[in-house]
């Protein structure tokens, strides 16, 4: 299978008003790669994150999703131009619940899957989140406003996977869950068959993480701090 | 280029003629000094520190003394101090408003006699208009904004002390002096009514439902047959202005009169919004109640009694309105007459007396004064809403506030995705450094590097090659000093292959026992030659940098 | 030294200017030298704005011709107009008070809904204030104060007529037998306002004296939404003559439609003073067929009117309102005969005492205002107060029929052009 | 009394209000915007009906596409002037309900300027039929009014509940930043739900006009009235502004036929406020089904 870049991020810098997350930041991901972000608190991983999908106070630098340029040079609205990203063919699944409280889980499923191709196939990809996440399936007309953290957290990641995205931006997926529901969260997104996409999991936890991705990239004060494949040698390397 | 270098050694040997070398003009390195601090960064010069005007002679404790009846508040805040350098005694005002509202206050008690005679009658009309009207807006001011409940029934409480006091002056003889009074007691019973669903209700909804009891008291008043409704309001109640009076002294009675109303609402507006009620509110922002409930602060009873002081006050104030106008009409309760005052606040600055009066003073000379311009007048106070709301935050009081908002986050949005400010270090990686001996190291490196850079020239690079070694001019010297001086990791070295016919560059490794490695793989048949493509590669990574 | 006296110098420069502009702008004022009047035009309210802008048309045509005609006294006549709120009494005041200020030497009204804030704000400069407003209570005043309000006219009869005539219209209808009645009843269907309250308790104060009866009084309220209560209740009460007592135009058009749908078989349906307003027709078109309605002040279709009319259609083409109008056209030309015979616009209480002694035929009648009313009298008689005996000596009340999609005067009978024929329901 | 009649009567005058209120519900259920120029909209497209029935054709369908045309531009011009410029600021709320207030102040006098005071009518729709209904009569452009509301309603609460779009809606108005991360454009949303919202009250002002006549402020009542509904349902869900428009329908008619038409306003008020001290979030409060977030 041939490697093409899904995201190149050259020189991107990132913040919110006076404060600035992240400075000059280079970052090329290739097609079928899942990668592991790891760093402290307030280092900036989910600026990043966010940074890509144009959603920070303001930022610089260059961002190209699949080839295409989408990383804005001025300061902005924070969420002006996220949909265009979105189209674009990213899937953010944030950090915390961003949840339509009153809609059912099957219609927030399809509102995961609003780019044209993504909705003519909704029923499939409805299914194939269904697979990952069976516990969803009795509550498909129930209100996400009534479900509990976990089975949030699970509609939260699957409306994410309806989208038609070449990336995935996973923040945090264990964040605020028991271990062991967070494992089991981990473990669904790992069974996710990436094909032609690629995927970025952010997370403190690096044990989680541990040789289950392909590669695992440091975060430290807004730049990346090395790389390596996931094992532990490389986490003790990178925390002191 | 046209300077021209004589290599000063030649005096040594008089026999050959003295050697010359074209060279670059001479650059004074402090040009670089001076071009990295020049600030390059669009700043303006208002207000980049807030600029005090210092007075001489003491004051400090004698200001002091003086205190508002009866508060403790002082008349100026003014604080003194010697001055380091001059060593005299000066004192700084840190509090203008108080000397600006002096002054506006002044203006307005002395404009009336400075009102060209053509004018004087509909100026002193809406004058008075406007003292009423900026004293409910002033009320109204401390209902949405200190306690911010957003009630739209001010008309309502002010509507219905004027019909109450009308009613009883006409009916039961209520002299002009007790009709504020009774209005007042109206006001606050009023209030009660209004205030009870207020704790229950949010935003929104309790505009509905003041809007709906602001319609209910227009639709009762307009059938009510006690209340006027054969006559198009109340009319004929006991007014403060004697009628005997010559119109122009009418006028000027009614302008001080509303002035004074002002006034009194604007004290008001002080003691309350300044004082412990207005902080206790302060410290519950919208959507931030229930902190500030864990910390302590009632704000429900706080939000409670401002809204029923603020009662009390519409209710005088509505007292005040029928003894001035001689009765109550119905249009106080219409849409419109909220609309226009909404207007006036919004105008101004939501949140602010300052802004009350001001709106009040804009809108009501728009539309009351300048009657002669017909449908303009709309379109000029609906253009001036639009683009308040549009490109303000506060009104017109807000303006420069929000001006140094902007230019802060501006300031710093550049300042910090700025890379280089300071050479080489980011501030974040700089707060990190424990020896700031490295830091004051970078930021010099970096500045020497950029005056080399401009140093480089053909002629420079030509007159190396003609002799690398030896005397050179002075701009050569420097670049090559520089050179010289750089760490050994890394750094270029010439390694012979064979005495004078082969030579390599390499790069040293910096580490006792590792071996310097190779750059490249031309070989060099001269020394000069190699030392010269040395000097070009050091040339390239200075360029580079 | 110099910073010092620099700023004296400056403030005495803006005291000096601030005395001098009084002086500078009177004499400009001097220079031009018109009669002034004073037209406060309603121009941006919600309500009123038609009625005033008719006025507003009657009089300029009025200026024009008498300016054309060398002007009076050899000086032109020149409006001021002003805007204002006809139902705030803040607003009126403060027009009023401009007009004053500039000095005009008569004030012409069509009406505002607060008359006595109104005429106080004029009370003390005391030019003559001639107004349209129809309102006894107001005349009232006039009458109780004739020192404060002595220079206020009012330009046609009270409202109170509309009430008082009803049953004399009624009467003569059937005696003259184009209207064979159900019963005796008279159904009321009144709106909240003072206007429609004073004139449904007029016509329920001359009720007893007639051969006619009080059926029922419905009460309503701007806005209507659905006339389909009023309608049921009007069949319900089953009364020989109903009168909707309204004032809005569009709502009035709203009612006749639903009426023609489901009418009160016979009913003679009285519509209060609104259709005369020209868009009645306009929105109600074959719907306000057969119905009757009047107005104490409107145009006669004598010859007078008629050539009236032409002028004004063509100098302000389109549909033509036929009361203020009228009415503004008659203000000025008794102004300026008073103005002509007393010598001088400025002589305030002469003009006043004129215009109170003196009266004038004009396009909307016979306009004599000197009683203590100060209003003008009414006809046909009905046996209230300020009523003249002869046509030529008060203003008509009009009856008009809706025939053939045109309004047609058929009372009182000097006037009338045709007579009331039966409506579309009655058969 | 005649029940058939109240009955009748009822449901007329909640097909009207729903019809005024929905348009101002969606607004906000998705923007976040009190439209208070609604009432402008109102009246613009009614003048844009009525020039096309005047130059163009008095065809019922012609006059109705030119004011659902107008309604939609206007709408259009309302989200520009109020909508873009300040949606992503501080205070919006506040904000946009002012900035729109000043689009209607302007824009009625610039009504009131070029049309003149007088009202216009447009032309009947429905034809001048009549016929009875249970005893009630009824005519033709009420019926036809009753009948284009009821399958109005009905369309856009389908619309709302079922297609894509009314799921970003939905979406947009429950958490507007969740919305941005799946692909929802807020200005984009915002142009069409505005020109929807404008088109609804270009429709309503067309089916009303015989009831509400084309005049420089025949808006301002309509708007208040489906702002009274649209609160006291719950601002942004629609089927509770449907549930208001009926109770205060019912309200409405009863009153007139027991009380009397002049307490039409007061009780209708007085069931505004009990109804919202009841449930100080409306009707729609009984229907959450969610928790607050």
């Amino acid at each position: 299978m041939e490697k093409k870049e899904v995201l190149n991020v050259k020189g991107l810098s990132a913040g919110y008003g006076p404060m600035r997350v992240i400075h000059d930041l280079d970052l090329i991901v290739y097609s079928g790669e899942r990668v592991g972000l790891v760093g402290l608190n307030g280092h900036g991983k989910s600026t990043l994150f966010l940074g890509i999908a144009g959603l920070t106070g303001w930022q610089r630098g260059s961002i190209k999703l699949n080839g295409v340029e989408v990383g804005r040079t001025r300061s902005q609205g924070p969420g002006r131009y996220t949909h265009q990203v979105v189209h674009h063919g990213l899937a953010l699944i944030p950090q915390g619940d961003e949840i339509f409280t009153g809609l059912t889980v099957e219609e927030h499923l399809d509102s995961g899957a609003f780019t044209p191709r993504a909705w003519r196939e909704r029923a499939e990809r409805k299914e194939r989140v269904l697979r990952i996440f069976p516990p969803l399936k009795k509550l498909m007309k129930t209100a996400v406003g009534r479900l509990s953290g976990g089975e949030r957290r699970m509609v939260s990641i699957g409306r994410g996977l309806m989208a038609e995205a070449s990336l995935f931006l996973v923040d945090e997926p264990s964040l605020g869950l028991a271990p062991k529901i967070g494992k089991g969260v981990l473990d669904a997104l790992m069974s996710v068959e990436l094909g032609q996409s690629a995927m970025i999991i952010a997370e403190q936890n690096v044990a989680l993480l541990e040789g289950r991705v392909d590669r695992v990239i440091g975060m430290h004060v807004g730049k990346l701090k090395g790389e390596a494949s996931a094992s532990l040698t490389f986490q003790t390397r990178v925390m002191t | 280029m046209t300077a021209t270098w004589k290599n000063p050694i030649s005096a040594f040997d008089p026999e050959k003629p003295v050697e010359e070398v074209v060279t670059n003009d001479y650059l004074s390195p402090q040009s670089q000094w001076d071009a990295v601090r020049a600030y390059n960064v669009p700043t303006y010069e208002v207000g980049r520190l807030r600029y005090y005007h210092k007075w001489g002679g003491h004051g400090a404790r004698l200001w002091s003394r003086l205190r508002y009846w009866p508060t403790r508040r002082r008349v100026l805040d003014i604080s003194g101090e010697y001055n380091a350098k001059t060593l005299r005694r000066q004192k700084t005002i840190e509090d203008k408003r108080p000397i600006w509202w002096v002054l506006a206050l002044l203006a307005l008690a002395i404009v009336p006699f400075f009102i060209p005679e053509n004018q004087q009658n509909a100026l002193l009309t809406a004058g008075a208009v406007f003292g009423i009207y900026a004293a409910i807006n002033l009320c109204w001011m401390l209902i949405i904004g200190t306690a911010g409940i957003y009630s739209l029934a001010t008309y309502a409480v002010v509507g219905a002390a004027a019909y109450g006091t009308a009613y009883l002056s006409i009916h039961l003889g209520l002299p002009w002096w007790a009709m504020p009074l009774i209005g007042s007691i109206i006001g606050l019973v009023f209030g009660v009514i209004i205030a009870i669903p207020a704790t229950r209700l949010e935003g929104f909804y309790y505009a509905l439902l003041t809007l709906g009891l602001v319609e209910l008291c227009r639709v009762y008043v307009l059938q009510s047959r006690e209340f006027g409704s054969a006559t198009g309001g109340l009319f004929g109640a006991d007014s403060y202005i004697p009628q005997a009076w010559p119109q122009h002294d009418q006028l000027m009675l009614g302008y001080y009169a509303g002035l004074a109303l002002m006034i009194l609402a604007l004290f008001l507006f002080r003691f309350v919004n300044g004082k412990r009620l207005g902080r206790v509110l302060r410290m519950a922002p919208e959507k931030r109640e229930a902190f500030a409930e864990a910390t302590g602060v009632n704000y429900r009873a706080a939000r409670i009694q401002v809204f029923l002081i603020s009662s009390l006050a519409l209710g005088f104030i509505g007292g005040f309105y029928s003894t001035h106008f001689r009765g109550a009409a119905p249009n106080l309760f219409s849409f419109d007459t909220m609309l226009l005052s909404l207007s006036m606040l919004v105008i101004g600055g939501l949140g602010r007396s300052e802004g009350a009066v001001l709106g009040t003073l804009i809108v009501v000379f728009i539309d009351r004064v300048l009657v002669d311009w017909g449908p303009m007048r709309f379109v000029l106070i609906g253009t001036l809403m639009l683009l308040v709301v549009l490109f303000l935050r506060g009104g017109l009081f807000g303006i420069k506030e929000q001006f140094r908002a902007w230019r802060d986050k501006k300031k710093s949005e550049n300042r910090s995705s700025r890379a280089e400010k300071g050479g080489e270090m980011l501030p974040e990686e700089a707060t990190e450094t424990p020896n700031k001996d490295i830091i004051y190291f970078r930021r010099f490196d970096k500045m020497q590097r950029d005056f080399l850079k401009k140093l480089i020239t053909p002629e420079l690079i030509e007159e190396h090659r003609k002799r690398p070694l030896g005397q050179h001019s002075e701009a050569l010297e420097r670049v090559l000093t520089y050179f010289r001086r750089q760490p050994l990791n890394d750094k270029y070295a010439i390694t012979v292959i064979e005495p004078f016919k082969s030579y390599r560059i390499v790069a040293l490794s910096g580490s006792r026992g590792v071996a310097p490695r190779l750059v490249e793989d031309k070989t060099y048949g001269t020394p000069d030659e190699a030392y010269h493509a040395l000097f070009m590669r050091r040339v390239q990574d200075l360029l580079e940098s | 030294m110099t910073h010092r006296f620099s700023r004296r110098h400056v403030v005495g420069g803006l005291a000096a200017g601030a005395v001098a502009m009084p002086f500078v702008s009177r004499r400009s004022a001097r220079a031009a030298d018109p009669i002034l009047i004073g037209l406060p035009t309603a121009q941006t309210a919600q309500a009123g704005v038609a009625d005033h802008a008719d006025y507003l048309n009657g009089a300029t045509l009025a200026m024009e011709e008498i300016n054309a005609a060398g002007g009076v006294l050899g000086r032109e006549i020149q409006f001021v107009v002003v805007d204002l709120d006809p139902l705030s009494p803040e607003s009126c005041q403060i027009a009023i008070s401009k007009l004053v200020d500039t000095k005009v030497h008569a004030i012409g009204c069509a009406f505002t809904l607060v008359p006595i804030p109104t005429a106080d704000a004029s009370s003390k400069y005391k030019c003559p204030f001639l107004w349209g407003v129809t309102q006894r209570n107001y005349t009232e005043e006039v009458a109780k104060d004739p020192e404060k309000y002595g220079h206020c006219f009012q330009t046609d009869p009270s409202e109170v007529h509309y009430g008082y005539t009803f049953p004399t219209f009624l009467k003569d209808m059937k005696d003259q037998g184009v209207w064979k009645p159900l019963n005796n009843g008279v159904h009321i269907v009144q709106e909240q306002i003072a206007y429609n309250q004073t004139i449904s308790k007029a016509l329920q104060a001359a009720l007893p004296n007639s051969e006619f009866t009080l059926a029922k009084v419905t009460d309503i309220q701007y806005p209507v939404q659905d006339w389909g209560p009023v309608i049921q209740d009007i069949k319900a009460t089953g009364a020989g003559a109903v009168m909707i007592d309204h004032w809005v135009a569009a709502e009035y058009a709203a009612f006749v439609k639903q009426y023609q749908a489901d009418p009160l078989k016979g009913a003679l349906v009285y519509l209060q003073y609104g259709p005369s307003q020209p868009e009645f027709l306009e929105l109600s078109g074959a719907a306000a067929e057969g119905f009757v309605w009047s107005t104490v002040l409107g145009v006669y279709a004598d010859e007078k009117g008629k050539a009236f009319r032409e002028k004004y259609q063509k100098r302000f083409p389109g549909i033509m309102g036929l009361c203020y109008t009228g009415n503004a056209y008659d203000t000025v030309y008794f102004l300026k005969n008073a103005w002509e015979a007393v010598g001088d616009p400025s002589k305030f209480k002469e003009v006043c005492n004129w215009i109170r002694v003196n009266s004038y035929r004009g396009v909307c009648g016979f306009m004599d205002m000197n009683n203590k009313y100060q209003e003008c009298a009414h006809f046909p008689d009905n046996g209230y107060d300020v009523t003249a005996k002869e046509l030529e000596k008060g203003m008509g009340q009009l009856f008009f029929q809706v025939q053939d999609v045109q309004h047609k005067i058929i009372y009182p009978d000097p006037l009338k052009e045709v007579a009331l024929r039966p409506a579309p329901w009655w058969t | 009394m005649n029940w058939g009649f109240v009955i009748a009567n009822a449901i007329t005058l909640a097909c009207i209000y729903g019809t005024l209120a929905i348009g101002l519900s969606i607004t906000w259920s998705s923007l976040g915007l009190i439209n208070m120029a609604y009432g402008f909209i109102f009246a613009l497209s009614g003048y844009g009906a009525w020039l096309a029935a005047q130059h163009v054709s008095a065809n019922g369908f012609i006059v109705m596409a030119a004011g659902i045309l107008t309604g939609a531009a206007g709408g259009l011009l309302v989200c520009a002037l109020a909508f873009i410029p300040i949606h992503d600021k501080p205070n919006f709320t506040v904000r946009g309900m002012i900035a729109t207030l000043a689009v209607s102040l302007v824009g009625n006098q610039a009504l009131l300027w070029y049309f003149g005071p007088r009202a216009k009518s447009l032309p009947q729709l429905f034809g001048a039929s009549q016929t009875s209904i249970f005893g009630v009569v009824m005519t033709a452009d009420k019926i036809g009014a009753v009948v284009s509301s009821v399958v109005l309603l009905s369309a856009v609460l389908l619309w709302m509940r079922s297609s894509r779009r009314g799921l970003e809606i939905r979406a947009m108005m429950m958490n507007p930043h969740a919305a941005s991360i799946v692909g929802i454009g807020v200005r984009r949303t915002g142009f069409y739900v505005m020109a929807l919202t404008g088109g609804l009250a270009g429709l309503a002002s067309v089916l009303l006009s015989q009831t509400y006549y084309v005049g420089p402020f025949s808006g301002i009542t309509p708007m208040v009235k489906g702002l009274s509904v649209a609160l006291c349902g719950g601002l942004g869900s629609v089927f509770g502004a449907v549930i208001a428009a009926a109770l205060l329908g019912i309200n409405e008619a009863m009153t007139s036929v027991v009380f009397g038409g002049q307490y039409v306003l007061i009780t209708q008020f007085a069931l505004i406020i009990l109804i919202l001290l009841i449930r100080p979030r409306g009707i729609a409060g009984i229907l959450d089904k969610a928790r607050e977030a």
